[in-house]
């Protein structure tokens, strides 16, 4: 089982930032991403954003560069359906094929290159968020924002089980391999299948342990309090608000330059 | 004594299960340390599930203080704070996402303003030495601090009986060690504490009252010595009686000891044969015994330690409790005795050697007591001194050993 | 199949969450009353949240990526409804954007409105329907799931569709995304589909 | 001796983690019985999944039968089928809805035909004293019968050597004894058993061998006594002393015995004492010895048995291995002893009382051995009798004690 992202996060070295900032740099660069007209901006995102969180943060280079791989497979499919649908301007590339030919138009590259940087600027903003803010830290913010109690209560819940449960998947599938579990492909069906039922059956009984926990505990409908977050350092304050005016000029100034 | 829980002739059947308690009696003392041993399935988790009305008995009742528990929502909420549970698994206990909010759950629950929790929490935490562990996430925890958020998450309830439902389960010797010893600060502060456990090892060591369990009923209840003395009954609940008691019952079997009160430490077996061989009265002074100096950290810093174990003739350092621990820790004061500190250290006494005990405020009379205690059993007089030596009342500065 | 961050310009992004806040609002709604009623709801729900979303992050067997979870919300759906099945999926795609890097913050309207909505509003009609005319639970099961998951990306292609017409106009565009898909996906489902009712088989055995 | 498995110089560091193993030498000698001792955290389980292949070290290497490993998929199918593992919590091993299902995982994945995995998965279940258990649900079985289900489920792929990871952990000490009895009765079959464990009473009674690991490291190899007689070792890998140990150096520490090989059980003790007051060669004979009656399960019936216990004049009953056990309980022989039995009727035997041990064809032979050592040992010839008499080869009937 990989580690998740919030493991980092737990450890990254802007953990003491608060999180408010950091949370709102993210956010507000995907929202200049995805606004953006022309691919320079997100691309500076992508770029910039990347140092902080290689850089500041102290995320190891090696496993940044494999969680760049995720969106991947998404990425190349649905880009190059636009690649081939989207038209206007000169014909690129012409592929014959039996029954209709492929053509690339400037517009199509255009388009696609343009959603390759806004997923890669897009992207990198919210790994910014991932690997710099622990969850336990987005609760806080969360419920500053008065979020609905319920959905903080529910969503701190499933925080909490989701690592209990994974350690426990982890635990089944190493004891599968041991037993030579996923060997043929059929095998690794049922392999499959008889792991998700005893996961099933595992969580269930979690869950009857956790009502008891919390009735123990007395349980009244109430649930966390916010942690103290640390205080917004003017610093950081004023680099965001600088960093923020630095992308918006630069998706003015660079609205019109396309690739091709 | 006063009886703070008493449950009489409790019968519970799980739904389309089979009957778990048939006909429980048992009263537990105000301020007692009381284990209830048995094998799994011996009906222990049940009974106390019985003791913060988890469960309501089919027949028979439940009291706390006196009074028969009400199964109203408020009451039951009241009695659950002043009952806390501790689960065998604390992954299941834990419920929120850190440290800080997993303690607090409690507190907050019970309605309590926002600097009333913080001070619940910061003592909870700094009882159970996890001062500092506030933002942590659980999931990081290793297996005995994961134990020990679950009890604080109790303990900041401020409950009067704390249950511990296998408490060293899955834990390893050094961590046990540590829960027991927490344990038994949590008893000097006149809270009564209730576990279940099936080591008979550690019941007989830590408990001052047994019961014993089998099948949803209790097979016998009294001192330890009186429970695990009796073999058959121990076959009857299928446990193994302590070795120590195995073994002094084989010497008696053999004629080598005579058969009196059976020794519960290797201290107490230790001079049970010395004084079979050296006549029955008085010890036969080797040499002069050692003194045991006993340092109050809350009151002094590490250089004093340092400057102590040089300067007088230290050949053994021992550490009580989880704050002289953490204490020793972070000021790299080399421990020989972690565990069983006390009777480690009268043993080096009676061959002459002298040691130190590193302790907390409340833990200070506790140590002397047990020493003289045993000065006068042995009648072999052991020298204890607090050291540095606590300042007459109304001087300035800390008083070490009153705190 | 996620759509990821950065890929749904203005104003799709929005319009897809516009279109899922009912549904969570009501589920919200929902699952506050039934808390109120009774406090092991929450407790459940939850562990039945985390469930899926490790369920979901677990890779299938020899297939690259991951096991999508409308069948898991489906799951839910069959048990809680599917509003308060619709507040789960939202949850679980927070946590896996933010922990899995799988799909997006903006993108997550549209997200939850496949995978979290629509999914399980199929799998939730397809059991009741098939469980209605008695037909062997497995085979319902396995068609829930795999129906479920391919409606899945039917979905999914609409959206992206709809954001990017192209020259062909929104028919077109949907035929190939749907195409494009369809040679990941069509396979994906039938496997999840044979481990739900593996999983289901398995639970019914107890 | 041939090493089956060793390991030379590994290093283990788990991805984006601490280093869980620093350089690990050790070699595993065919048929013995090896104990890998530690706290939590201290690289044992790491250990475990080096031995057969689930993680591949960063340097070093592992060899298998005098091979190094390949880390082949097929390489690696073999491997697991011949070095099982069991883990320490059978909910995590158990993943089929019934205990015949989950016991055929591993022959199915095998691709055995139906009848050869219908008789490993019989052969596996009557190992472990399940037979009959096949269509029941495993979450419905107690703690000490799901451990049994897990290893079953191992022992159907007949694996060469068996790994426990903590193998008592969470069961009371009458499932643990019969756990650690069923490990000592696959072991009698040649085959290898390695646990690992943080109980240091439990190594030093049951292991050949001992490893001593701590932070990734071996500290110390060798035989249980001299492993744990070294306190300051074991104290640098946070665990006690066995106390049986510790009360024998108390004792070396005030004279009352001399220093020489440290008892391991309680029988070995009370002779240690009793040589040094009678003197060192024979001890008194205070009246005639006992004798060890001997009796083979797989080859009577309970009234013979019964028949036995009413004719001769024995005392004490004690069964040995899981099928003795299963014999009593199905014949409702009333049992004295369960666990250390051997022991425990030799100390009768030395009072002159007689006893009958209740114990499965393979055993028989080990029992003579153990009792003839000791004979010889102590200087008092005990006796020990197979009842009933094994019948000559070639007459009719089934042939106690040779099946």
């Amino acid at each position: 089982m990989h580690r998740l992202l919030e493991d980092f996060a737990q450890e990254n070295a802007l953990r003491d930032v608060n999180p408010g900032v950091k949370i709102l740099l993210g956010l507000a660069s995907i929202l200049l991403c995805i606004s953006s007209p022309g691919p320079v901006t997100p691309l500076f995102i992508a770029v910039s954003l990347s140092a902080a969180t290689v850089g500041l943060a102290r995320i190891p280079p090696r496993f940044y560069a494999r969680l760049l791989l995720v969106p991947a497979s998404f990425a190349v499919m649905s880009i190059a359906v636009i690649l081939f649908l989207t038209g206007g301007g000169a014909v690129l590339v012409s592929i014959p094929l039996p029954i209709f030919t492929l053509t690339v138009t400037t517009g199509g590259a255009n388009l696609a290159f343009l959603l390759v940087a806004r997923v890669l600027g897009g992207m990198c903003s919210l790994f910014f968020i991932s690997l710099t803010t622990p969850m336990t830290d987005i609760f806080t913010i969360m419920q500053r924002l008065r979020f609905p109690t319920v959905f903080i209560d529910l969503a701190m819940l499933i925080y909490r089980f989701i690592f209990v449960v994974i350690d426990e998947a982890g635990q089944i599938y190493r004891s599968q391999r041991m037993r030579l579990g996923y060997g043929t492909f059929s095998e690794s069906i049922r392999s499959f299948g008889m792991l998700a039922g005893a996961l099933f059956l595992r969580t269930w009984e979690s869950g009857e342990h956790l009502v008891r926990a919390m009735d123990a505990r007395c349980y009244d409908g109430r649930f966390g309090l916010p942690d103290e977050a640390p205080p917004v350092s003017p610093t950081w304050a004023l680099g965001v608000v600088l960093y923020l005016g630095l992308v918006a000029g630069i998706s003015w100034t660079t609205a019109t330059i396309t690739l091709c | 004594m006063e009886g703070i829980l008493e449950i009489q002739n409790a019968r519970y059947r799980y739904p389309h299960g089979p009957e778990a308690l048939r006909g429980v009696s048992i009263r537990i003392v105000q301020g007692s340390k009381v284990a209830l041993v048995g094998p799994n399935g011996a009906g222990k988790s049940t009974l106390f599930q019985l003791f913060n009305g988890m469960i309501r008995p089919d027949a028979g009742t439940v009291s706390f203080g006196g009074a028969p528990i009400e199964y109203t929502a408020r009451a039951l909420r009241d009695l659950r704070r002043r009952v806390g549970l501790v689960f065998q698994n604390p992954d299941v206990q834990i419920i929120a996402p850190t440290v800080y909010q997993d303690v607090a759950f409690g507190p907050v629950n019970l309605g309590l303003a926002r600097d009333a929790i913080d001070r619940a929490v910061r003592d909870a935490l700094s009882a159970v030495g996890l001062a500092g562990y506030e933002k942590r996430p659980p999931h990081h925890l290793s297996g005995g601090e994961k134990k020990r958020v679950a009890i604080a998450g109790i303990l900041a309830m401020e409950p009067d009986v704390l249950v511990f439902d296998e408490p060293t389960s899955s834990l390893d010797p050094a961590s046990s060690e540590e829960i027991m010893e927490l344990l038994d600060e949590l008893a000097t502060d006149g809270r009564t504490i209730i576990i279940s456990t099936h080591d008979v090892e550690l019941a007989y060591r830590w408990a001052d009252h047994v019961i014993l369990m089998e099948q949803g009923m209790v097979l016998a209840r009294g001192s330890p010595e009186e429970v695990f003395a009796d073999h058959a009954l121990l076959r009857a609940a299928r446990l193994k009686p302590p070795r120590i008691l195995d073994l002094y019952h084989e010497l008696v079997a053999r004629g080598i000891v005579e058969d009196r009160t059976p020794p519960r430490s290797v201290l107490a077996f230790t001079d049970c044969i010395e004084q079979h061989l050296h006549g029955s009265s008085l010890r036969t002074a080797r040499e002069a015994a050692g003194t045991v100096y006993i340092c109050n950290v809350d009151a002094v810093d590490g250089d004093a330690v340092r400057r102590l174990i040089t300067e007088r003739p230290i050949g053994h350092t021992g550490a009580m409790g989880t704050r002289a621990k953490e204490f020793a820790n972070r000021e790299l004061i080399l421990l020989d005795f972690t565990y069983g500190v006390i009777d480690k250290c009268i043993l080096k006494s009676l061959i002459g050697e002298s040691s130190l005990i590193l302790s907390s405020g409340g833990m200070i009379d506790h140590t002397h007591r047990r020493i003289a205690e045993y000065s006068a059993e042995s009648g072999r007089a052991l020298i204890a001194v607090t050291v540095p030596e606590p300042m007459p009342p109304g001087s300035a500065g800390r008083l070490p050993g009153y705190l | 199949m996620h759509i990821m961050e950065g890929f749904l310009p203005s104003p799709w992004w929005e319009i897809w969450f516009l279109l899922s806040i009912p549904f969570i609002v009501i589920g919200l709604y929902q699952i506050n009353r039934l808390v109120k009623e009774n406090r092991e709801t929450l407790p459940l729900l939850a562990v039945a949240g985390a469930f899926v979303f490790v369920l979901s992050s677990l890779k299938l067997p020899s297939v690259t990526g991951s096991c999508s979870h409308p069948t898991g919300t489906g799951l839910g759906a069959i048990l809680f409804g599917p509003f308060i099945a619709s507040v789960l999926g939202l949850i679980v795609l927070i946590y896996q954007a933010l922990f899995l890097a799988h799909g997006g913050l903006t993108t997550l309207g549209a997200n939850v409105f496949s995978m979290g909505i629509a999914g399980p509003i199929v799998a939730y009609l397809i059991y009741k329907a098939g469980t209605r005319a008695g037909i062997n639970t497995y085979v319902t099961v396995f068609f829930a799931a795999a129906l479920a998951d391919l409606f899945t990306y039917v979905v999914t292609s609409v959206q992206l569709a709809l954001a990017f017409p192209g020259e062909a106009g929104f028919f077109t565009a949907f035929q190939a995304f749907a195409a494009i898909f369809a040679v990941t996906q069509v396979p994906l489902a039938v496997i999840e589909g044979a481990v739900i009712a593996l999983v289901f088989k398995y639970i019914v055995q107890l």
